[in-house]
C-alpha cells in the first residue's frame, strides 16, 4: 500500500519538478509546483513527518504560492521554454546551458551514487521503529515541544529572519523614483579613484550617464592656492 | 519503502531544480527552481529524521520552509522592483554587477 | 683693548655698516648711504692700525693670538670654533684690505652718486669687506670657507649689481658657480688634512703637521694625502684668485661697476688665493710638489694672461688680465716660497691695480659708459689728472724703478731664481711676462691718452661732459634698463669729483712710493714685520746673492723700458690708424686670433662641461624621466595591477545563471573529491 | 613638561573642535556643495548666510583660528622640550603604557636627541602654514578656502600624525603614526589640490606610498615576531626592546630592504621619486611646504631611528646600495633641478638632491655623517619651506603662473622679497656660513672617510646645487620684467610667515651647535650598533 502511495507520490513529485523546470508559461511553472508540493507533502506523511507534511500543504502550496500567482499576474513574464533556450543563443551563449545540462546531470550522478551506490545499510533499511501515539515522532506536540525546549534559539532566529525578510520585500517592492540629473553631489574623496558613474544603481538605471565629470566637479570646489588673484 | 528511495527522489528533485536555475532566463521560474532544490534538501532532510527516528531533521525542514518563504519575499519583491523600473524581467539582461 | 679686541672690530664695524645700510635703504636720505659705508670701513681700518699697534707690543714669539667667541660646530671631533687669529700675515692683510676699500668707497660715493642702487651698492661693498676681513682673520678652516664663501656671494652680487643686465647675471652666475668649484675643492682638501690632525684649528693644525715627535703626516714630505689636500687646496686658491684654467669668470666680471672691479676683482678678493698659500705654508713647505704645481700654474697664468692683454680691446678686461697676470706672479712668489715678496707684491699691486682701475673708471665715465680702446683717444688734454693717475699706474705695473711695482715683482722673481734648478724657467716666464706687462699697459694709455682726439674729448675739452643719448650695454648693444640704477644719463670722472680725486690721489701716492718700504740690502719692513707668521718657514730670510739682485734689478728696468719703448713704436710712431700694429696683427695672424679669443678656454669650458651637462640635463627630463621613471616603474606595476584585474572582471559576467553554474560546478567538483576519497 | 601625548594630540584636537564649533557658531561652516563661492561671496555677507558655504573673503573662520592656536601651543611645547633637552642623550619626558598586551605593543613616547628638534621643526613648519592659510582667507584675505573645517581638521591630524611618527619608541605604534599621517594628506590632496590631473597625481602619490607602508607593516610584523622567538618569549615591539634580541643577518636583509622601500619612497630618492612631480605640481602650497619640509624627514630619521639599530648587520650589509641610490639621488635630482622650468618642480628635485645627501649621511655609517644627515634633515625642512612659499608668492606676481619664463626682474620694486629669496636660496646651496653647509660639510666629512669617491662625485652635487639655485633667484628675481609679471613687495601677511622662518635659519646659521650640542649622544648611540658590526 505504502509502496503503491510512494511511487504515485515521487511520480508526481518529479513530474511537477520536471514541469516548473520545462514549462514555457510561468504561471503553469507555478501550478506545477503546486502540484510538486502537494505530492512531497505526501511523501512527507509516508515518512511520518505529518506536523512538516500540514505546514508543506498550507503555508508552502497555499500561501507562498498563492504570492507567486499574484507576482506572475503582475508581472505577466513572458514565456520561454528549456527547449528553445537550447537552441537559441542568447547573451550567455548556448554553451552555458548545454553545460548546466551537463553539470546539472553529473549533479544527479554523483548524489544517486553518494546516497544509494556507498552502501549506507542504514539507508536500505525502513528506518527507526515506530509506535502510533499522540505526541510521537513527527507529531505536532512533539514538533512543538521541540521547537520550544531545543531550537528555541533558532525558532527565534527563524522568526527574525522572516520579520527582516518582511521589512525587505516591503522595502524593495515600494515604488519610488530613480536617481535623478539634478541630485546635489557632495565630494566624497572616497569616489575619487572610481571611474566616473560606475557602480551605482545611477548607472543601472541609465541615470548620470552624461553627468559632468566628477573630476571637473569637484575642480571648481579647491582651494586655489594663490595662483589665482593676486593677494 | 526504504529510506534510498526517498533519497533518490530528492536528489532528482534537487538536480532538477539546479538545472532550471542554470538555464531559465525568467527571474521568476529561476525562483521556482530554487524552490525546487529547497524542497529535494527537504526531503532529504526528512527522510533521514525518520531513519534515525530522530526529530531534528524535521525541525531542520521547518527552518528551510521558513528560509525559503524569506527567499521568496525578497525575490518576489526584487522581480516588483525590476518590473516598476521597466528593465527586462529577464536575468540575462541584469548584467549591472558585471565588473 | 687688546688685540684680538681690535680684530673683532675689524670685523664689526662692516658688518655693522652693512646692516644699517640695508635696513635703512627707505630711509637714509641722500647720499648718506655712501659716507655710512665709508665710516665704517674708515673705523675699520683705524681698528686694523690699532691691532697693529698692540700686536706689536707682543714679543715676537707671541704675535699669534686666538680669540673664540663661541662654539660655532664642535661634534664628533670636529673642533670648529667663532674664532678669529690675529697675527702678523692677518694683520697685514686687513691692513691692506681695510686701506683699499676705505679709498674705493670713497671714490664709489661720487662715482655711483646718480646710482639708482645707491645703497643697495653700499650694502653689498660693506658686506664684502666683512667677507674679506673674515676671510683673512678666520682662526680655523671651517670659518675660513665661511669667509672664502661670503666673498664669493659678495661678489656675484656686485657683478651682477646691474641686474637686468643678462650679460650681468650670466657673468655673476658664472662666476659664483666657479667659485662654488673652488669652495668644494677647498673642503675636499680640508677634509684631506682633518683627516690626519684631527683638527680644524689653524695653529694645532700646524702643530699637528710640524711636531717633531709625531707629525700628522710623518717625517718625510710629500706624504699622498698631504699633497692630495694641499692641490685641492690650491685649487679653491685658483677658482679664487682666477689662475688657469679656473681663470674665465674674471674677465667676465668686468660686467660690475668699475670700482667693484677695483676693488674686488683687482686689489682684494682675488688675491685671497695668494694669503690661503701663505698662510697654510706650513703645510706646503711639507709638500714640495703642491709647491711646484702652485708655482708652474702661477707662471703660466702670468704668461698666458699677459699674452692675452695684448689682444684685447676692451679697457677693463686689458686691466682684468693683467690683474691675473700680476696674481699669477703673486702665486708663484708664495708657492717658492718667497713668502714676503709674494704679499709685498700683493700690497703694491692693491695699490696701483685699484688706481688704474679707477682711472679706468673715469675715462669710461668720459666715454659715456663706452669700453673699447678701438673708440678712445686723445684724451691727455681732457682729463690732466686721469692721465697723471695712468701713467703712474702703469709705469707701476711696468716695474719701471722707483714706482711700487717695480721692487715687489722683482724680489718675487729673485728668490725664484735663488731656488735654481728647473726654477729658472720660472725666473724667464717673469721676465717675459714683464715685458707684455708693459707693452699692453702703453698700448692702453697711447690708445686712449695720445693721438687724434676723438668727438668724447673733444667736448670734454670743451667742458661738456658726453652723454649717450640713449645708454647701451657695451658688451650687447641691448638698451640698458636705467630704473634697476644703470648708471645711465650720468657719469662723474675724476676731473669733476673731489672724492674720487681724493682716492685716486692717496692710491697714486701709494703706487708711487709703497716700494720703498722694502728694498733689498736697505730695509726690510715687510720681513721684519711678518716673520713671526712664518717662522718655521724654511727659506724665509732673503740670503740674496748681490749678483743675482743687481743683474735681476737692472734686467727689470731695462725689459720694463723695452716694452715701453716698444709701444711707443707701434701706437705713436706707427702713424695714423695703427698702420703698424695691423701690420703686426697681419703677420701674426694666427697668434693674435688665439690671443684675442682667449686661448679658446671659455669653448673649451663649455664644450667639455657646460654643454655635457645641459644635455644631461635635458635628457633626464624630457626622455629619462618619462620613459623610465614614469612609464617602465609606474607603468609598468600599474600595467601588472591591470592586467590582472582585467582577468578577474572577466569572471564577473554579470549573469546569474552564470555564476549559480559556477556554485554548482564547485559543489560537483567537491562531491566528486569526496567520492574518490571512499 | 607636561606629557608628549598632549604635544602630539593637541592639534588633532584643536582641529576636530574647530570643525565641531564652526558647525555650532556657524561662521565659515564647511561646505557642503562643492560650488566655490567664497570667492564672489561679498564681505557683507553675515555668518547665517555663509555657513554652508565657503568662508568669507577676510574673515577669520572659527577652525582656522583654532588650528592656529593649536600649532602655536605646539610650537610652544616643541620649544619647550628643546630647551628643556638635556644633552646627556637617551629617551627623555617618556610616556609609557601598554596599549595592546596580547600584542605587546606600548604607547611609548619618549623625546630623544634624534627627534627633539624634529619636533621643532614640524610645529614651526606646521604652525607657519596654518598662519598662511588663515592669511590666504581671514584677515582680509583675498581667498578663500572650501569646507575649512573638513581643511584644518584634516591638517591638524596630518600634525598629530607626524609628531606621533617623531616620538613614537614602539615599532607598532611607528608604523601606525607612519600610515595615519597618509590619510590626511590624501585628502587635503585630493579635496584642495589645483591642476587638473590632481587626482591622478592623489591616486599615484597614494599607491606609491601605500605599497611602500604594507611592506614597512608587514616587515615590522615579522621584526616583532622573529625577535619573540629570538628571545623565545612574548612579543613586543618597544623599540628598546627590540634592539637587544638582535635578528639573524639573514632575516635582516630582507626586513632591512622592506623598511628601506617605504623610507625611500617618503623621502623620495631615487628611482621611487615617480610621485614626485605630479605630487608637487597638484598640492595646495600649504599642504606642500609640509609635505617636503617634514614628511621627507620621516623617512630619513626612520633609517636613523629605526633601521639602524635594529638591523644592524643589514645597514652594512647594504651600505654601498643605500650610498650609491644616494649618491644617484644627488646627482640625478640636481641634473633635472636645473633643467626643470616649473619653479614647484626645481624646489622639488632639489630636494631629491638633499635627501640624497642625507641618505649618503646615514649610510656613512659614521658619526659626522650621521650628525650631519640629521642636522641638515632640520635644515632641509627650515629651507625648503619659504622657498615653496615664495614661489607661490611669486606665481601669484607672475600671473598665477610657477614657469620660471614667465616670471623675472622684480627685485628692483620688492627688495625685501629679493633679500628674503635671496638668503633662502643661498642657504639652498648650502652656502657656507648656513647651517646647511654645517650640515653638508659633517656629511660629506662622514662619506669621505668611508668611500673617498663617492665623496667626491657627492660635490658635483653642491657645484650643481649652486646652479640650479641662483637659476631659480635670477630668473625670478633678475634680468628684464617678464611679461604679465606685476613686480609688488610682498603684502604683510606673506612677509608674516616668512619672516620667522628666515630668523629661524638665520640662527641656526649662527649657532648650529645648538642643534648639534643637544644631538650628539643620541646619534652616538643610533649608530653604534651598525659601527659594532665587523665587516
Amino acid at each position: 500500500m505504502s509502496a503503491v502511495l510512494f511511487f504515485i507520490a515521487a511520480i508526481g513529485v518529479i513530474a511537477g519538478a520536471v514541469g516548473v523546470v520545462v514549462l514555457r508559461n510561468p504561471f503553469y511553472s507555478v501550478l506545477a509546483l503546486v502540484a510538486h508540493l502537494i505530492s512531497l507533502a505526501v511523501l512527507f506523511l509516508l515518512l511520518r513527518a505529518e506536523f512538516v507534511a500540514a505546514v508543506q500543504v498550507v503555508v508552502y502550496a497555499g500561501a507562498v504560492m498563492v504570492l507567486y500567482v499574484f507576482v506572475v499576474a503582475y508581472v505577466g513574464g513572458e514565456s520561454d521554454s528549456i527547449g528553445e533556450r537550447l537552441r537559441e543563443s542568447g547573451p550567455v551563449g548556448s554553451g552555458l546551458r548545454l553545460g548546466g545540462a551537463i553539470v546539472g546531470g553529473a549533479l544527479l550522478v554523483e548524489l544517486l551514487i553518494a546516497l544509494l551506490g556507498t552502501g549506507l545499510e542504514a539507508t536500505s533499511g525502513y528506518g527507526a521503529g515506530y509506535v502510533a501515539g499522540p505526541r510521537t515522532f513527527g507529531t505536532p506536540a512533539y514538533i512543538g515541544k521541540l521547537l520550544l525546549t531545543r531550537f528555541l534559539i533558532t525558532f527565534e532566529l527563524a522568526s527574525f529572519l522572516l520579520l527582516i525578510a518582511a521589512v525587505g520585500g516591503v522595502v524593495l517592492a515600494r515604488r519610488r523614483g530613480g536617481i535623478g540629473e539634478d541630485e546635489p553631489e557632495v565630494f566624497v574623496p572616497l569616489d575619487v579613484p572610481r571611474p566616473r558613474g560606475t557602480g551605482t544603481m545611477a548607472e543601472g538605471v541609465g541615470a548620470g550617464n552624461g553627468r559632468a565629470p566628477r573630476t571637473d566637479h569637484t575642480q571648481a570646489s579647491t582651494v586655489h592656492t594663490g595662483a589665482g588673484q593676486p593677494s | 519503502m526504504s529510506i534510498s528511495w526517498y533519497l533518490a527522489v530528492s536528489a532528482i528533485v534537487f538536480s532538477l531544480g539546479a538545472l532550471g536555475v542554470m538555464t531559465r532566463r525568467n527571474p521568476l521560474v529561476v525562483l521556482l527552481c530554487l524552490e525546487l532544490m529547497l524542497n529535494g534538501g527537504n526531503l532529504a532532510l526528512i527522510a533521514f529524521s525518520r531513519m534515525w527516528g530522530n526529530g531534528d531533521g524535521q525541525i531542520l525542514a521547518i527552518v528551510v520552509m521558513t528560509v525559503a518563504a524569506c527567499e521568496v519575499c525578497i525575490g518576489l519583491g526584487m522581480i516588483v522592483a525590476i518590473y516598476r523600473r521597466n528593465l527586462p524581467i529577464d536575468v540575462d539582461e541584469l548584467r549591472e554587477l558585471q565588473g | 683693548m687688546s688685540t684680538t679686541t681690535y680684530g673683532w672690530l675689524v670685523l664689526a664695524f662692516p658688518l655693522l655698516g652693512t646692516l644699517v645700510t640695508a635696513f635703512g635703504y627707505r630711509y637714509l636720505p641722500g647720499r648718506s648711504a655712501g659716507w655710512i659705508g665709508t665710516a665704517a670701513i674708515f673705523l675699520a681700518f683705524l681698528a686694523a692700525l690699532g691691532a697693529l699697534i698692540s700686536l706689536q707690543g707682543h714679543a715676537p714669539g707671541s704675535r699669534q693670538i686666538v680669540s673664540s667667541l663661541w662654539n660655532y660646530a664642535s661634534t664628533m671631533g670636529i673642533d670648529a670654533q667663532m674664532s678669529i687669529l690675529v697675527d702678523p700675515l692677518s694683520v697685514f692683510m686687513i691692513l691692506v684690505v681695510s686701506g683699499v676699500s676705505t679709498l674705493i668707497h670713497l671714490y664709489s660715493i661720487s662715482y655711483m652718486d646718480k646710482d639708482r642702487g645707491f645703497v643697495r651698492y653700499f650694502s653689498y661693498l660693506n658686506f664684502f669687506v666683512f667677507s674679506m676681513l673674515l676671510l683673512v682673520l678666520a682662526g680655523n678652516f671651517l670659518l675660513l670657507i665661511v669667509g672664502w664663501a661670503f666673498v664669493g656671494a659678495a661678489s656675484y652680487l656686485l657683478i651682477s649689481f646691474w641686474y637686468r643686465r643678462t650679460t650681468a647675471t650670466k657673468a655673476g652666475i658664472k662666476a659664483f658657480v666657479i667659485n662654488v668649484l673652488g669652495d668644494a675643492g677647498l673642503v675636499l682638501g680640508t677634509y684631506f688634512i682633518f683627516k690626519h690632525t684631527g683638527t680644524l684649528d689653524f695653529l694645532k693644525t700646524f702643530h699637528a703637521v710640524e711636531s717633531t715627535a709625531h707629525p700628522a703626516f710623518g717625517h718625510a714630505t710629500n706624504n699622498g694625502d698631504l699633497v692630495a689636500g694641499c692641490i685641492l687646496l690650491l685649487v679653491g686658491a685658483f677658482a679664487k684668485s682666477a689662475q688657469i684654467p679656473l681663470h674665465t669668470w674674471l674677465p667676465d666680471a668686468m660686467e660690475g661697476p668699475t670700482p667693484v672691479s677695483s676693488l674686488i676683482h683687482a686689489a682684494t678678493m682675488v688675491t685671497a688665493g695668494v694669503y690661503l698659500i701663505a698662510r697654510m705654508h706650513p703645510l706646503f713647505e711639507r709638500a714640495p710638489a703642491a709647491q711646484d704645481v702652485g708655482a708652474v700654474v702661477g707662471a703660466a697664468t702670468l704668461l698666458i694672461a699677459g699674452t692675452i692683454g695684448l689682444a684685447q680691446t676692451d679697457i677693463k678686461r686689458v686691466i682684468a688680465y693683467s690683474t691675473m697676470s700680476q696674481i699669477g706672479y703673486m702665486i708663484m712668489g708664495v708657492s717658492v716660497g718667497a713668502y714676503a715678496a709674494g704679499l709685498f707684491h700683493l700690497m703694491t699691486h692693491a695699490f696701483f691695480k685699484a688706481l688704474l682701475f679707477m682711472a679706468a673708471g673715469s675715462l669710461i665715465g668720459a666715454m659715456g659708459g663706452e669700453q673699447s680702446l678701438e673708440k678712445m683717444g686723445g684724451f691727455r688734454k681732457a682729463m690732466p689728472f686721469t692721465y697723471a693717475c695712468f701713467i703712474v699706474g702703469g709705469l707701476a705695473l711696468s716695474g719701471i724703478p722707483p714706482f711700487s711695482g717695480f721692487f715687489s715683482k722683482d724680489e718675487i722673481l729673485l728668490v725664484t731664481g735663488e731656488r735654481g734648478g728647473w726654477h729658472w724657467i720660472l725666473y724667464v716666464a717673469g721676465y717675459i711676462g714683464a715685458f707684455f706687462t708693459a707693452i699692453y699697459t702703453f698700448r692702453m694709455i697711447f690708445r686712449a691718452f695720445h693721438g687724434e682726439p676723438v668727438s668724447e674729448a673733444r667736448e670734454l675739452e670743451g667742458g661738456h661732459l658726453h652723454h649717450a643719448a640713449i645708454p647701451r650695454n657695451p658688451a650687447t648693444g641691448e638698451e640698458e634698463d636705467t630704473d634697476v640704477g644703470f648708471p645711465g644719463p650720468n657719469h662723474a670722472i675724476a676731473e669733476r669729483a673731489l672724492p674720487m680725486r681724493i682716492a685716486m690721489g692717496l692710491l697714486a701716492l701709494g703706487a708711487v712710493g709703497a716700494g720703498l718700504i722694502q728694498i733689498p740690502k736697505v730695509d726690510f719692513v715687510i720681513d721684519d714685520f711678518l716673520r713671526p707668521s712664518f717662522a718655521t718657514a724654511k727659506g724665509y730670510e732673503p740670503h740674496t746673492k748681490t749678483g743675482l739682485l743687481v743683474i735681476g734689478l737692472t734686467l727689470g728696468t731695462l725689459i720694463g723700458l723695452a716694452g715701453i719703448a716698444l709701444a711707443y713704436r707701434i701706437w705713436i710712431v706707427g702713424g695714423e690708424e695703427l698702420k703698424a700694429s695691423t701690420a703686426i696683427r697681419e703677420r701674426t695672424r694666427p697668434l693674435y686670433e688665439l690671443f684675442v679669443n682667449k686661448w679658446y678656454f671659455d669653448e673649451l669650458i663649455d664644450a667639455l662641461v657646460v654643454k655635457p651637462m645641459a644635455a644631461a640635463g635635458a635628457f633626464a627630463r624630457d626622455t629619462f624621466e618619462r620613459v623610465f621613471v614614469d612609464e617602465t616603474l609606474v607603468g609598468g606595476t600599474t600595467g601588472i595591477v591591470r592586467a590582472g584585474s582585467a582577468a578577474v572582471r572577466a569572471a564577473q559576467s554579470g549573469f546569474v545563471r552564470y555564476y549559480a553554474a559556477l556554485l554548482v560546478l564547485g559543489v560537483a567538483g567537491v562531491g566528486f573529491y569526496f567520492l574518490l576519497q571512499t | 613638561m607636561p606629557p608628549l601625548s598632549i604635544l602630539i594630540w593637541v592639534p588633532a584636537a584643536c582641529g576636530l573642535l574647530g570643525a565641531l564649533l564652526a558647525g555650532v557658531v556657524g561662521a565659515g561652516g564647511a561646505a557642503r556643495s562643492g560650488t566655490r563661492t567664497g570667492g564672489e561671496t561679498s564681505g557683507t555677507q553675515t555668518g547665517g548666510e555663509t555657513s554652508g558655504t565657503a568662508t568669507r573673503r577676510g574673515a577669520w573662520s572659527l577652525p582656522g583660528v583654532l588650528a592656529l592656536l593649536g600649532s602655536l601651543v605646539a610650537l610652544g611645547l616643541a620649544i619647550g622640550y628643546i630647551a628643556d633637552y638635556k644633552a646627556g642623550g637617551g629617551l627623555q619626558h617618556v610616556t609609557d603604557v601598554v596599549w595592546i598586551a596580547t600584542l605587546g605593543i606600548h604607547y611609548k613616547l619618549a623625546v630623544t636627541g634624534l627627534n627633539v628638534f624634529l619636533l621643532g621643526l614640524t610645529t614651526l613648519l606646521f604652525a607657519a602654514a596654518t598662519l598662511a592659510t588663515n592669511l590666504r582667507s581671514g584677515a582680509g584675505g583675498t581667498e578663500s578656502i572650501d569646507r575649512p573645517r573638513l581643511f584644518y581638521f584634516n591638517f591638524m591630524l596630518a600634525e598629530s600624525a607626524v609628531l606621533g611618527a617623531f616620538l613614537a619608541q614602539d615599532l607598532a605604534l611607528f608604523v601606525a603614526f607612519f600610515d595615519l599621517m597618509l590619510i590626511p594628506f590624501y585628502f587635503l590632496i585630493g579635496g584642495w589640490g589645483q591642476g587638473p590631473d590632481r587626482v591622478k597625481a592623489t591616486i599615484k602619490l597614494v599607491i606609491y606610498t601605500l605599497v611602500g607602508s604594507l611592506l614597512m607593516l608587514a616587515a615590522a610584523i615579522a621584526t616583532g615576531v622573529l625577535a619573540a622567538q629570538q628571545g623565545g618569549g612574548h612579543i613586543t615591539f618597544v623599540l628598546s626592546s627590540l634592539q637587544h634580541l638582535p635578528l639573524s643577518s639573514g632575516s635582516q636583509e630582507w626586513i632591512f630592504l622592506f623598511f628601506a622601500a617605504a623610507f625611500l619612497v617618503k623621502m623620495p630618492a631615487f628611482p621611487l621619486h615617480g610621485w614626485m612631480p605630479d605630487g608637487y605640481r597638484a598640492m595646495p602650497v600649504e599642504v606642500l611646504m609640509v609635505f617636503s619640509g617634514v614628511l621627507s624627514k620621516v623617512g630619513a630619521y626612520g633609517f636613523l631611528a629605526i633601521v639602524l639599530p635594529l638591523f644592524p648587520q643589514a645597514a652594512v650589509h647594504f651600505q654601498t646600495l643605500m650610498l650609491l641610490i644616494g649618491l644617484i639621488s644627488i646627482v640625478y635630482g640636481s641634473m633635472q633641478a636645473f633643467s626643470q622650468t616649473n619653479a614647484r618642480l626645481i624646489l622639488g628635485y632639489s630636494s631629491v638632491a638633499q635627501l640624497g645627501f642625507i641618505t649618503i649621511g646615514i649610510f656613512a655609517l659614521n658619526s659626522q655623517g650621521a650628525q650631519g644627515a640629521l642636522l641638515q634633515m632640520v635644515n632641509h625642512g627650515l629651507v625648503v619651506a619659504p622657498a615653496l612659499f615664495i614661489v607661490a608668492v611669486l606665481a601669484r606676481r607672475a600671473g598665477g603662473s610657477e614657469d620660471i619664463r614667465d616670471m623675472g626682474g622684480i627685485a628692483f620694486r620688492a627688495p625685501v622679497l629679493a633679500s628674503i629669496f635671496l638668503i633662502v636660496s643661498l642657504a639652498t646651496l648650502a652656502m657656507p656660513g648656513s647651517s646647511n653647509f654645517v650640515g653638508e660639510f659633517l656629511i660629506l666629512l662622514g662619506v669621505f672617510k668611508v668611500k673617498l669617491v663617492i665623496a667626491i662625485i657627492a660635490f658635483s652635487g653642491v657645484v650643481m646645487a649652486s646652479v640650479y639655485a641662483l637659476r631659480l633667484f635670477i630668473r625670478a628675481m633678475h634680468n628684464r620684467v617678464g611679461t604679465g609679471v606685476h613686480s609688488r613687495e610682498i603684502s604683510v601677511r606673506d612677509g608674516a610667515v616668512l619672516v620667522p622662518l628666515v630668523l629661524v635659519i638665520l640662527f641656526l646659521a649662527l649657532y648650529p651647535q645648538l642643534a648639534l650640542h643637544r644631538s650628539e649622544s643620541s646619534v652616538k648611540a643610533a649608530i653604534a650598533p651598525a659601527q659594532g658590526v665587523k665587516r
